[in-house]
């Protein structure tokens, strides 16, 4: 209990000092780059939402590693998932995956407009909210959904991980074609003076296998964990 | 052109884990070594075209404003460590060469942390940073577990959540530098803060976020009250990846500290003392823990810790010439606890044990790399002629008007002394049977290392000069006291052993087997972020 | 003026209420019941983001944290309740009479439903058909936890489980009162590399 | 003041951090944390108020909410999303090692019994 009640004074002082800060943070609140992008996002990147202009062009950089990390964790996930010995089709006499009816109609239901509204929110990452990391989530929920119509639904992980990896060198080449056409590494490979609908090709390009691969790799990952053991 | 080799040793090792994921030929590993040494011969003559001048190493990526995109920018700091990495990749790469069936799985992370790695060195900017120390948990992560036997598991889990929450910590700090300054580019923020007119250096947001930043660094370096995750990862890994842990990847750490003190050079913030009793407790502790472990592996996870502290007792100062120790310390230890992983994971894998009362006749089964054991050894205890003297020394010279300090290290020197001479009795003893491991790569890559310890232990000098322009003439290897005083350490360390370690009293059992429970570690972590604000923002 | 109070107020309330579930969270026992609350949590984090005038951010937040991480949740504490057992023997002692009222089984089902444990019974001819001398190869590399074989000289049955589990601990406790039944367990082997 | 709320919700998820006594819980504090801290980061991008960073010819009156910060969330969401997955694939195994995934139980047990 004594141990407890320090934990909460301790937790009390950073609280405190936090609650310091943030009068310090109203005094020195710093705008320059948010007044940057607002001011020259759309025109450098083609981009009418800044997030995008941001994830996809400024700090590409970073959106590559974000994949990257989704790409190790599937690669990782696998790994430990997977077995020396086989027993793949191990039965289990206990297992009972019964789906009601009500929740299979619904999901047939379900599945093509979700697999709709992610390819929409892929496609139109530049000009509203969205973009390949989203969508790409939205359709693996939507994948996700056919396992509730059929359960023993059989997924070749090693094709969709080797496709996933593909897709990732792909982005990369795309990324760094900028080099060649203007050279600046990792940006986009119109000129910078291109009008925004020339640029946005490179976006919904980028987008479209962001967002194919973010799908593919949380596809991976949940089919992992569903097959685990099994 | 030379701006894009930052980039290009990023991504080779990237591009070419990828590569050997999708190849199923077991020919193609040898991609690994035609990618390490394209990087290597780039990173040589980046090193040839280096000037010193900032506009030849700052690298903006995308030619953006340089206080929004990501930028790169290399100094003497950061190339030393990008060597330092090639060189331990070698060795590891070398010596993995032939051990593992699943070897392009491993390959494959093993390459890709090395990409990571080289960014997280190189970049400039903070959040990138944050991604890259990430990446660098889960892929350690992964690799703690690989073999995916026996304790790795419960290892990789403590591990990843640990850091994790460090890292968070880290990512808050993100947060108030970012609202602080406009910008996350560290060069900027530096000067910023150097011209003193946005912000004086005494706001508490700043020193907050100081704070936090610190936090997360911390737990990456596994000092005292957060090391506890370290013997435990580097304790159950494979040995490989135990040298590549043991000697880099925990300096990442050390490095992102010595970055960020950078930063935030112009705030007046007073961090010598402070971090000075933290390595010193970090020593000490890590050496009382050594001491009383029978695993082999554990002896030197525990060693890691112990000179960690060591480095950072020379790193907390502001005099040029320890904080120099302090850094070659980092180099010597990487050369030669690699070197002991290395020659441990040859010896585990013959015994088929890791307890060291259970080996013996080591110098008689494997003659060769048991003197390069022994080298490894002499380098950690800080004998003369080796590397460790030598930046020992340094730090020694620089602490030598404190009395207190200096008898720290001269105890955790002794601790040192101790546990070596236990570990050292694996190779007496009689030959237990014909075992004859014989792999060529193996020993190659211990030769290599056993090898860069003697070099750097008796040619310090030009390459201080050369490489940092340090001048560490003062420090001579012909001087009786050096000699006396490592011969004193050593008796010490034996009476001490003789008359205490090897009877296994009840405290040192209860030692062993203290076990830092999850919760507790991570309320000691929120103690120390809690001292360390008290200390930096209230006082 | 209106409008935005509104905003701001119901900002407030969610920020209360996220609190409300973070505290709920942490000191619920019950890890089914977190799962709902985590979830709860994502959304009502998603609709703050909203209220923050981060769109983008929200829809990530509703599509990965609320639907494929609670579902990830699901799977993997429903995993960690399992008790997987392979059955190599394959006569009455787990079915009997074609149904489940074998002595085994009705140990088994005893020691699972005392610690609260789903019982998984395998009998894949695959992993049956494996020699004696995989067996703990099996036990460490897949998540069988125990494994049911017989010895027809003694006429016992020899339940062979890890020595790193607690529950091979516990069962070998419960299994004292039967003659017919012996507990072995596997030792770690850890070689370090 | 919205950041502070937000700040507490960090807190608590250290609090459960530094007493849960079970993997899976520890799981759930992580996850609390990262939705704190993205919050937190959020919260203060939208200090001076503004509308959504989606900008058509001209630039909105009132501003904009600061569109760093939420580029920079998604990166922190698909992170933490991977990481759970990793710690929850990791939460299973440990499970069928040590058979608990209690904190105290796991780490008591000795290495190679």
């Amino acid at each position: 209990m004594i141990k407890q009640l320090i934990l909460i004074g301790l937790l009390g002082i950073l609280f405190g000092v936090f609650f310091v800060s943030m009068q310090d943070i109203q005094e020195l609140y710093n705008t320059f780059g948010k007044d940057y992008i607002a001011a020259t996002g759309f025109a450098d990147t083609g981009s009418r939402n800044l997030v995008t202009a941001i994830l996809l062009d400024y700090r590409l950089f970073d959106s590559l590693f974000e994949a990257g990390i989704l790409l190790i964790a599937v690669s990782g996930v696998i790994w430990i998932s997977k077995h020396e010995s086989q027993e793949k089709n191990a039965q289990f006499m206990l297992d009972k995956f019964k789906t009601p009816d009500l929740f299979v109609t619904f999901s047939r239901l379900v599945y093509p407009l979700m697999l709709a509204f992610g390819f929409y929110v892929i496609i139109n990452g530049h000009v509203s909210p969205g973009g390949g990391f989203q969508g790409g989530a939205i359709i693996a929920t939507a994948i996700l959904i056919l396992y509730y119509i059929d359960a023993d639904k059989d997924t070749n992980i090693a094709l969709i991980v080797t496709i996933e990896k593909i897709l990732y060198i792909a982005i990369l080449l795309v990324a760094s074609l900028s080099l060649v056409s203007r050279g600046e590494l990792f940006t986009n490979f119109f000129v910078i003076d291109a009008s925004p609908d020339t640029k946005a090709i490179y976006l919904v390009l980028l987008n479209v296998m962001i967002g194919m691969k973010v799908a593919l790799g949380l596809w991976t990952i949940f089919t992992a964990f569903l097959k685990e053991g099994r | 052109m030379m701006l894009y080799v930052p980039i290009a040793l990023i991504f080779i090792p990237v591009f070419s884990a990828l590569i050997i994921y999708l190849i199923k030929a077991q020919s193609i590993r040898y991609l690994a070594f035609v990618a390490q040494i394209a990087m290597t011969v780039l990173a040589i003559l980046y090193y040839e075209a280096y000037t010193g001048q900032f506009a030849d190493t700052f690298f903006v990526i995308g030619g953006w404003h340089e206080r929004v995109g990501i930028s790169l920018i290399n100094d003497e700091l950061s190339l030393s460590f990008v060597f330092l990495s090639l060189f331990i990749w070698w060795m590891v790469l070398i010596y993995t060469f032939n051990t593992g069936q699943n070897h392009r799985t491993f390959l494959f992370f093993l390459m890709f942390l090395q990409g990571v790695f080289l960014g997280l060195l190189q970049t400039n900017d903070l959040f990138n940073m944050f991604v890259f120390l990430e990446l660098m948990t889960i892929l350690v992560a992964i690799l703690v577990v690989f073999k995916k036997a026996g304790d790795s598991f419960r290892a990789g889990i403590y591990y990843l959540l640990l850091n994790i929450s460090g890292v968070m910590m880290f990512l808050i700090g993100i947060i108030l530098i970012y609202f602080t300054f406009g910008t996350i580019n560290v060069n900027s923020v530096q000067t910023v803060i150097a011209a003193g007119e946005l912000v004086s250096g005494d706001e508490v947001a700043l020193r907050f976020a100081y704070v936090l930043l610190m936090a997360g660094i911390s737990v990456k370096a596994a000092l005292f009250p957060v090391h506890s995750w370290l013997p435990k990862a580097h304790g159950v890994a494979m040995s490989a990846i135990s040298g590549l842990l043991s000697g880099l990847v925990v300096k990442g750490g050390l490095y992102l500290f010595l970055r960020v003190n950078q930063m935030f050079a112009g705030a007046n913030i007073d961090y010598a003392l402070f971090f000075y009793i933290i390595g010193a407790l970090t020593a000490v502790i890590g050496v009382m823990f050594a001491l009383t472990q029978k695993d082999m592996k554990q002896v030197l996870a525990y060693h890691t810790i112990s000179q960690v502290g060591i480095v950072m007792m020379g790193l907390s100062h502001y005099d040029p010439q320890t904080v120099y120790g302090g850094l070659l310390h980092i180099f010597n230890h990487a050369l030669f606890k690699s070197l002991l992983f290395l020659g441990a994971g040859v010896i585990i894998k013959a015994y088929k044990t890791k307890k060291i009362k259970e080996i013996r006749g080591v110098m008689r089964t494997m003659p060769v790399v048991s003197i390069f054991m022994i080298i490894g050894m002499l380098s950690i205890t800080g004998a003369p002629f080796f590397n460790g003297f030598i930046s020992k020394s340094i730090i020694k010279y620089g602490i030598q008007d404190s009395g207190i300090k200096y008898w720290i290290l001269f105890i955790v020197n002794i601790g040192t002394a101790t546990s070596f001479i236990k570990m050292a009795q694996v190779f007496f003893g009689p030959k237990p049977m014909t075992i004859r491991l014989r792999s060529l790569e193996q020993r190659i890559a211990l030769m290599t290392l056993a090898f860069a310890c003697v070099v750097l232990g008796n040619f310090y000098i030009p390459i201080s000069t050369g490489f940092f322009g340090v001048d560490v003439s003062h420090v001579s290897v012909f001087q009786w006291e050096a000699f006396f005083d490592y011969a004193v350490a050593l008796i010490i360390g034996f009476c001490f052993y003789k008359l205490v370690i090897e009877k296994d009293p009840l405290t040192v059992r209860k030692i062993r087997e203290f076990n830092l429970s999850f919760e507790m570690s991570n309320y000691l972590f929120v103690l120390y972020v809690a001292v360390m604000t008290v200390y930096f923002v209230l006082l | 003026m209106g409008n935005l109070d509104m905003l701001s107020l119901t900002a407030y309330a969610l920020q209360v209420l996220l609190i409300i579930m973070a505290i709920s969270i942490v000191v619920h026992k019950n890890n089914g019941t977190i799962i709902i609350l985590i979830t709860t949590f994502s959304l009502i984090t998603a609709s703050l983001y909203v209220i923050n005038k981060a769109p983008d951010v929200a829809i990530a937040e509703v599509a990965i944290g609320s639907a494929i991480i609670p579902l990830i949740y699901v799977i993997s504490i429903s995993r960690q309740r399992e008790f997987i057992v392979l059955d190599k023997a394959m006569d009455d002692f787990i079915i009997a009479d074609n149904a489940f009222t074998g002595v085994g089984y009705v140990l088994l089902k005893r020691f699972t439903d005392f610690y609260h444990l789903e019982l998984n019974i395998c009998n894949d001819v695959r992993l049956c058909s494996l020699g004696a001398g995989r067996d703990q190869l099996l036990c460490e590399q897949t998540n069988v936890d125990l494994i049911v074989t017989k010895d027809d000289e003694r006429n016992v049955y020899i339940l062979k489980g890890k020595a790193s589990s607690v529950l091979t601990y516990k069962l070998e406790a419960m299994a004292r009162d039967y003659d017919n039944i012996e507990v072995v367990k596997f030792k770690d082997r850890d070689f370090g590399d | 003041m919205n950041p502070l709320l937000t700040f507490v919700v960090i807190l608590i998820g250290f609090y459960g951090l530094s007493t849960s006594s079970n993997i899976i819980k520890s799981v759930f504090c992580v996850t609390i944390i990262e939705s704190g801290v993205i919050l937190l980061f959020l919260n203060l991008g939208n200090l001076d108020g503004g509308v959504i960073p989606i900008i058509g010819d001209a630039l909105p009156v009132g501003g904009i909410a600061d569109p760093l910060p939420q580029a920079l969330m998604i990166t922190t969401i698909v992170i933490g999303s991977t990481v759970t997955a990793l710690a929850l694939m990791l939460c299973i195994k440990v499970f069928h090692h040590y058979g608990t995934v209690e904190w105290a139980e796991i780490l008591s047990r000795e290495s190679g019994k």
